[in-house]
């Protein structure tokens, strides 16, 4: 029995002990016509060996193709030992620590990963991690309309330039509480959001505005001037940003005159691998005034009877566990390990080591943009500066580039069309440090074929790229 | 010692980025940051010795007993840890095309089949990322079905009393009221109060079962009959699943939509807080309404069903698939499990818990639910104790530590006084039990003696009580540039 | 400076404080003719991301063919738990536990270790381990010079049924004390030592006879009789085995009347991966009587000065640091990290675990000879019982016929031909749970390729193949 | 508590077996195993928490400083384990045929082109498998020289006082006898004791340099000169090397023929006792005796050397190419490190030995050769302290445990009394060595108020001072069936 320890005797002893005559007996306040008894359609249990072959063939299967897509989510180096470290069973296998005393290693990794976070953010405090980037932005949302004293209103001004599955996430998280996302456009030049369009939003009843930095086209925003206007119009101000990005861009705390309220984003790019979408993690910083109003776990930093130095959950009364329908989330089980990884990750690397990564990612995203732009009929389709993500124009559908690249296992951006059909043929394409030059000139080189055979008009040749 | 002070300023001592400055000189000075945040700058061996030692601060089910009930802390096989991490899973990007993705798909595509089966389920999306937001998806899904067939009044969602907090907290998060329904001595729903509370304002019902108190509802059907007769639907949170699997199934109960907490059920870790996973199932009728993506099957290959496929779904809840790491360690649980294995779980769970209720109450200690079998978990309550020694629930829990085991639940569920949740799971040996059992005999009797030994503790952790008196009223939420600790 | 924690200031600081102006300085007792200074010809260091970039290719480089060779390295399958446990920075990072009351985590497992291995032969004392099995044996063929009363001389009896790498490893180790390896025949039908040829040596002076269980072959020798020939004839016997096999087959300490003297062998089939060839770990059992002659290090169960159970290393005395010149071997660091992973999985497996995989392999042995026999042209080449692994005699040559199958990723077994002239074309196959029904038809048909183009006598299909 | 006595007979709780029998039908009852041997039968949670618990309770470098003199105890990057166990190259049979090993055999040609480099010699050969097998390796290759020119006579092998036991040892194993030549008081071999013992018997001398002593041996010129003169080799025991990567080169020095410590100077983990790697390089001359397999290259591909190619060859060392994975690690060491952080390696490792060195003189320590430069290593005399406080060398280093620290190298070399021998190495922060003076203080000064506080450390581990005598004596080798521990 897998995982099971007993013994038949221990089985028979403890039944005895129970004072019952078999396993069937536990059950007999479930009403007799409900039970069933029979999972046998799932097959029988497979041993290590079997298993770890299954997934590896199944690894297998999805091949390892060389990855220039990042759209939120980011291939980046992760130090080796951040994953040796998580995975120890003692942070592995613990709980939420609800045991402080019995806890003090996650606690005390979790202040400090509070206490880097908010370096990093130039904020005053952390929560402990919410899900991803996309639901602690919605999270955000809400802890807005709840703690804007200026405003009643439950309309949220959002870019078109957000990542439309963010836009979605929080649609889905918040809809329901009668919130209304309103569309904020962006300037078809620069990719940036449209500061004159925004204008027309002035004095307008809106509990927030979100400020994306990087937004979705990799484009930098005009933090400064949205972040003025949010707040000069009686709205709070939420950053979502990348948090490599913040080692080398302005951080959300210095945005405007006095900072953002409340930044949050996906902690992906702090040590979790890309796994297919997740887990990553969500964080959430904002302005000390807005703690109590904050969703998550916090820990804080106190004394034993001793007067020793110790760590704990606090501020627990904003949590359902205490405050049930009126805490200010649901949210209970967190991305903790994801945590451990990222306090890691920013250990190893520290604040200057995550400025050379991120600048080494920019500078590839330079050198491919040079290479594809050089064969002709590419081009840049926004004018504003971009963080080691961009948009291309393409001489013809990026759908159809894009499977042909695949076939030749590479995959070269995110197609645009879906989302953001008023583009055209556009894709986006990003680079990590992990792209090397070499790969870059597969790309180039997949990609002129690719061209080189729509100029001949050829579609045999297409399908024998196919 | 934070990691903090082992930092010095120019300290580098690592090979994790790389040499040289790149140029980000296209980037206008405007948008850069002027100040470096002040990140440790530790080697590579301070933060690995920090955070190796750091960790050896930690209860956990590899090190303890953790029979935290509610919370299934079994033990997570490592083989979900190591083949979740295979380096071409690690490295799928998560819009990858379908090319290069079957053979994930086919993982999340034959777990959804493993929990509908598992469940009774129609349908499963696995798309929560833990169970509060399974709940969530849930009860959202309820709220859309009733808005689709237009019976936009129902402004309630019902909820024990006994019930855990992401349940009102939800429902309010789906912009319903939530109503306590009491709970009658016997553990089971106030039937009464049911009735009483059912109406046309009632969106559905809210429930575990086996409850948080650890017993089964044994009424269950004629909830399902209620709650369906007075138009609402019924919620079911599988966080209990364990209890059950392969014993009876939330679909053959009438439940319309189920989440699971694969981190408990399922045996994928719990890292400390999370990651978990909470997909939702449902019946037919629910159907259109999953949060999506979901994958789909034509019989040999597999494809995303998005917002095209399923224009009704209550819409995305992450920015991807959810927790697919997470996801993809249960599926490896579930395949060495398979269906005998589903069985045994709830077999010996049940068994090892009542085996501890029925020892604790032999050794003079007091079940909340005498009369009552126990589920996969139990409550005592050590009113008595608390009353006859002045020694509560939170100074048992404390000595509990010194004897190396990490505290049941305690002071929850709410409604019964100084109590204990004890889940012990079907990972642990009968001499795990034994040991706990003694352990409570041990301190009680120490508690008669030497109250102070056992108001005092713990004594044999890296720290002793600590103040959340302090914590939560002079906020220390960060560490400061400049100060160094004790 | 990966990896080197001294900041600018620091360096400077501590050279004043030792009193000097450079690091130059710091090495002025070195004659000034001999300094170097500059090994820039091993260009710049890489950092992670490159060098696992680096490795990643060199990993790829070698494919993932699918391998049938045993010839002393089987690739079975490890518990995921065994080396994420081993690798744990406590076992990982540790030396020697020479200071036992802060070694006690390894101490311990050592001591448990020696019980599982003595529990595995049936002998009375394990030590904690030698390089690998062919050193092991070479330093039980020291021991057993040393140790034989009966005995003065320094002859071996050796099968020439032993690992060849083996023979050639215990020559290089034992030639220059002047002990000479006498090789024993086997016989060509079963496979087996010959025990009338060994018969031939009755009386004759021998400090030992080697009996390998199985031997090179897979086939399993006639131990007891060997045993007692040993004993009989006032050799001391030593036992090599393979530690799986002897979860089913009788164990050393069980051969003949009294067991052997010395059991030794590779433990790699107890949790270490194949890796090129190592790390394995040479193991070695005694008797009682013999454990001061053993070499190696060995703990032992003692009290503390409070009368709690606590571990040390124990017999020192035995040792090159205490015994020096005196000492039973010069061995020092030995394999401890692969004697923890073999510890694990051992607890992972218990005996009857490891009984089934013996089992398993087994059975797959047979499958495969039925498939390849039933080729026809190929046939077992002896008649004695195996275990999972055997000689199968081809009809062409084996280097061509793996050499074909090579090009198609299938590694078809060991070529006897450099080793064993004598057998003409044989070829040493192996299977272990890890081999599929349908990696054997894959074999099999690939097989099947060679032989019919080879009945063709066409060499241009070969070449296709090829 | 034993893993033993987590077992019950048929407890079998993991999934690491196939289920059913397998056939063993045609293997003869006689040839078979009548009595299972009593290993544990234990969970997989059982083994996981044992084991994880017992772990614990080592000091290990991922968690204390560990200044072992002699033993180079830095830090092991994390990338050297988890880049030496990619699945393919821990799938490689090592009888893998060449067209599916090139990505291996680069690595360990380069690596061999490394060592040659950094060590100034002709050729190295990757066999040997910790630091006593290279000196085997070398000291056979010695003998096989002397051998292949018919001069036969030489029996003798030099060997300082001061030298780490593997060296005699070795010169046993090869067939030769040891002869001891003393060190002077300031470290340095007596010249006159060496010119007397050389002759027509001396086969060669063994040399550390830097000696076990720390310090360097300053006419290392001159003895290479006399020892040649005699006919002799010079073999150098290269467990030093860390101490002058960069700086100078034992082949420039003028010896023949080196073994390196790779789970030293190359940072391979030491695992609670290995394993480690021995490479050894060679001079011109030597070149032909080299152990096998070596790997060469055409310029394109590589290839082998076996018995073949290399007919003097002093023969095989192990069943296949020697610790491979350990190679690989110290491959990637090397490469993250380059030519400039090798040299880096010894400047950083000698500037903390000597502030170290510095500072304990200054607070009133005795340096066994105070007018030397301190290389990588040194040593302190205990003898004061031990005379006038009645606290010895050991005393000291069992309470420094108590202080986190793992105790220095102790009694050894021999000459010295009340022996410590510390080795700090590179990669330990200046506040792990001042913490260290400052335990060194505060334990002389416990001594003087206090002394059966020292005497009776450890007070803070597992166990407090073992009974080695007992242990010895009583020898209590394996757990027994039946019994139960403490
Ligand atoms: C009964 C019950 N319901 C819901 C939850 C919430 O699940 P999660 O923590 O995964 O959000 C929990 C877990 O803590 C629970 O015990
Ligand atoms: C000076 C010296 N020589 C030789 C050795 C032997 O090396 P190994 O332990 O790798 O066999 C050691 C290591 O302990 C040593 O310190």
């Amino acid at each position: 029995m897998p995982f099971i320890p007993h013994t038949d005797e221990e089985t028979r002893e403890m039944l005895d002990a129970i004072g019952v005559d078999s396993m069937d007996d536990l059950f007999e306040e479930i009403p007799a016509n409900l039970r069933c008894g029979d999972l046998s359609a799932l097959g029988p249990g497979l041993w290590e060996q079997e298993v770890s072959q299954l997934m590896q063939e199944k690894a297998r299967a999805d091949g390892q193709p060389l990855c220039f897509i990042g759209a939120g989510a980011y291939d980046h180096h992760i130090p080796a030992a951040v994953w040796q470290l998580a995975t120890r069973g003692e942070y592995y296998t613990a709980y939420t620590p609800y045991q402080a005393e019995a806890s003090q290693g996650t606690l005390q990794l979790l202040y400090e990963y509070q206490s880097m976070m908010t370096e990093l953010m130039a904020m005053d405090v952390s929560n402990a991690s919410l899900y991803d980037g996309a639901s602690a932005l919605a999270e955000a949302v809400l802890m807005a309309v709840r703690a804007n004293r200026k405003s009643k209103s439950r309309r949220i001004l959002v870019p078109r330039g957000l990542h439309p599955h963010y836009r979605a996430t929080v649609h889905t998280l918040v809809k329901n509480q009668g919130i209304e996302l309103v569309e904020a456009p962006y300037d078809e030049k620069t990719g940036q959001t449209d500061l004159d369009a925004l204008k027309r939003h002035q004095g307008g009843d809106f509990a927030a505005l979100v400020i994306p930095q990087p937004n979705f086209f990799g484009v930098l925003e005009p933090v400064d001037e949205m972040t003025a206007f949010a707040q000069a119009n009686g709205m709070l101000a939420i950053a979502l940003v990348n948090p490599l990005a913040m080692a080398v861009l302005q951080p959300p705390g210095e945005w405007g005159e006095k900072g953002v309220d409340i930044a949050c984003g996906d902690g992906q790019p702090l040590g979790a691998p890309l796994s297919s979408g997740g887990p990553y993690f969500g964080f959430m910083c904002c302005t000390q005034k807005l703690v109590r109003q904050m969703p998550g776990r916090i820990i804080g930093r106190t004394v034993d009877l001793e007067g020793r130095e110790g760590f704990a959950l606090t501020l627990q009364a904003r949590e359902q566990h205490i405050r049930r329908s009126k805490a200010t989330s649901n949210i209970c089980t967190n991305q903790g390990l994801m945590v451990t990884a990222a306090t890691l990750h920013m250990s190893l690397l520290g604040a200057e080591g995550l400025a050379r990564v991120a600048a080494r990612c920019h500078e590839n995203l330079g050198m491919l943009v040079e290479k594809l732009t050089s064969l002709g009929e590419i081009e840049p389709a926004f004018s504003a500066p971009v963080f080691h993500e961009t948009v291309l124009r393409l001489p013809l559908e990026a759908k159809r580039v894009l499977r042909t690249l695949a076939a030749h296992n590479v995959l070269g951006g995110y197609d645009l069309s879906r989302h953001y059909p008023e583009l055209g043929n556009a894709l986006l394409v990003c680079t990590t440090e992990n792209r090397s030059e070499s790969d870059m000139n597969k790309y180039r080189q997949k990609l002129e074929q690719v061209l080189a055979s729509r100029r001949q008009g050829a579609c045999a040749t297409m399908a024998k790229l196919d | 010692m934070l990691i903090f002070e082992h930092s010095r300023p120019g300290r580098r001592a690592r090979a994790q980025a790389p040499a040289g400055e790149a140029a980000l000189a296209d980037i206008p000075e405007s948008f850069r940051r002027k100040k470096r945040p002040r990140l440790p700058e530790v080697s590579e061996m301070q933060a690995v010795r920090h955070y190796t030692r750091l960790s050896q601060k930690n209860f956990s089910i590899d090190t303890q007993f953790y029979p935290l009930g509610s919370c299934t802390m079994k033990y997570n096989p490592r083989a979900c840890n190591s083949l979740a991490m295979l380096p071409g899973l690690l490295g799928r990007h998560p819009l990858a095309p379908d090319t290069h993705s079957q053979g994930f798909m086919s993982a999340m595509y034959e777990l959804q089949e493993i929990l509908k089966e598992v469940t009774g389920m129609s349908a499963v999306s696995l798309a929560p990322m833990a169970g509060a937001q399974g709940e969530f998806a849930g009860i959202a899904m309820i709220r859309a079905y009733h808005d689709a067939r237009g019976d936009t009044e129902r402004k309630e969602i019902l909820v024990p009393d006994a019930a855990h907090g992401t349940n009102p907290a939800t429902a309010v998060m789906c912009g319903y009221q939530a109503r306590e329904i009491p709970t009658k001595a016997d553990g089971d729903v106030d039937m009464e109060a049911l009735k009483a509370a059912l109406g046309p304002q009632t969106a559905g019902i809210m429930l575990t079962n086996p409850s948080t108190l650890g017993v089964f509802e044994r009424r269950i059907e004629e909830i399902a009959r209620l709650v369906h007769e007075a138009g609402g639907l019924l919620y079911y949170d599988g966080a209990n699943l364990n209890a059950i699997l392969g014993r009876v199934r939330p679909g053959d109960m009438g439940f319309d939509v189920i989440h699971m907490n694969l981190h408990k059920t399922f045996s994928t870790p719990h890292g400390g807080g999370g990651p978990g996973a909470g997909p939702v199932g449902v019946s037919q009728r629910l159907q259109p309404f999953l949060p999506i993506p979901m994958v789909a099957s034509d019989g040999s290959d597999y494809h995303w069903l998005q917002e095209e496929e399923m224009p009704q779904s209550i819409g995305r809840l992450s920015a991807f698939a959810g927790n697919a790491g997470v996801l993809l360690r249960a599926y490896v649980y579930a395949k060495m499990l398979g269906g005998e294995g589903m069985q045994r779980v709830a077999d010996y769970s049940t068994l090892n818990a009542n085996y501890m209720l029925k020892k604790l109450m032999e050794a003079g200690f007091t079940a909340a639910y005498p009369e009552r079998r126990a589920t996969h978990e139990f409550i005592i309550t050590l009113k008595k104790e608390a009353k006859e020694l002045g020694v509560n629930a939170m100074d048992f829990a404390k000595r509990l530590l010194d004897h190396g085991m990490h505290a049941p639940t305690t002071y929850f569920p709410l409604l019964v006084p100084e109590c204990f949740l004890i889940e012990p799971t079907e990972t642990e040996a009968k001499e795990s039990l034994d040991a706990f059992i003694q352990a409570m005999i041990a301190i009680r009797e120490e508690a008669a003696r030497d109250p102070e030994r056992v108001k005092g503790a713990p004594w044999s952790l890296p720290v002793r009580r600590l103040d959340d008196v302090k914590a939560a009223r002079e906020l220390d939420l960060r560490w400061q540039p400049g100060e160094t600790s004790t």
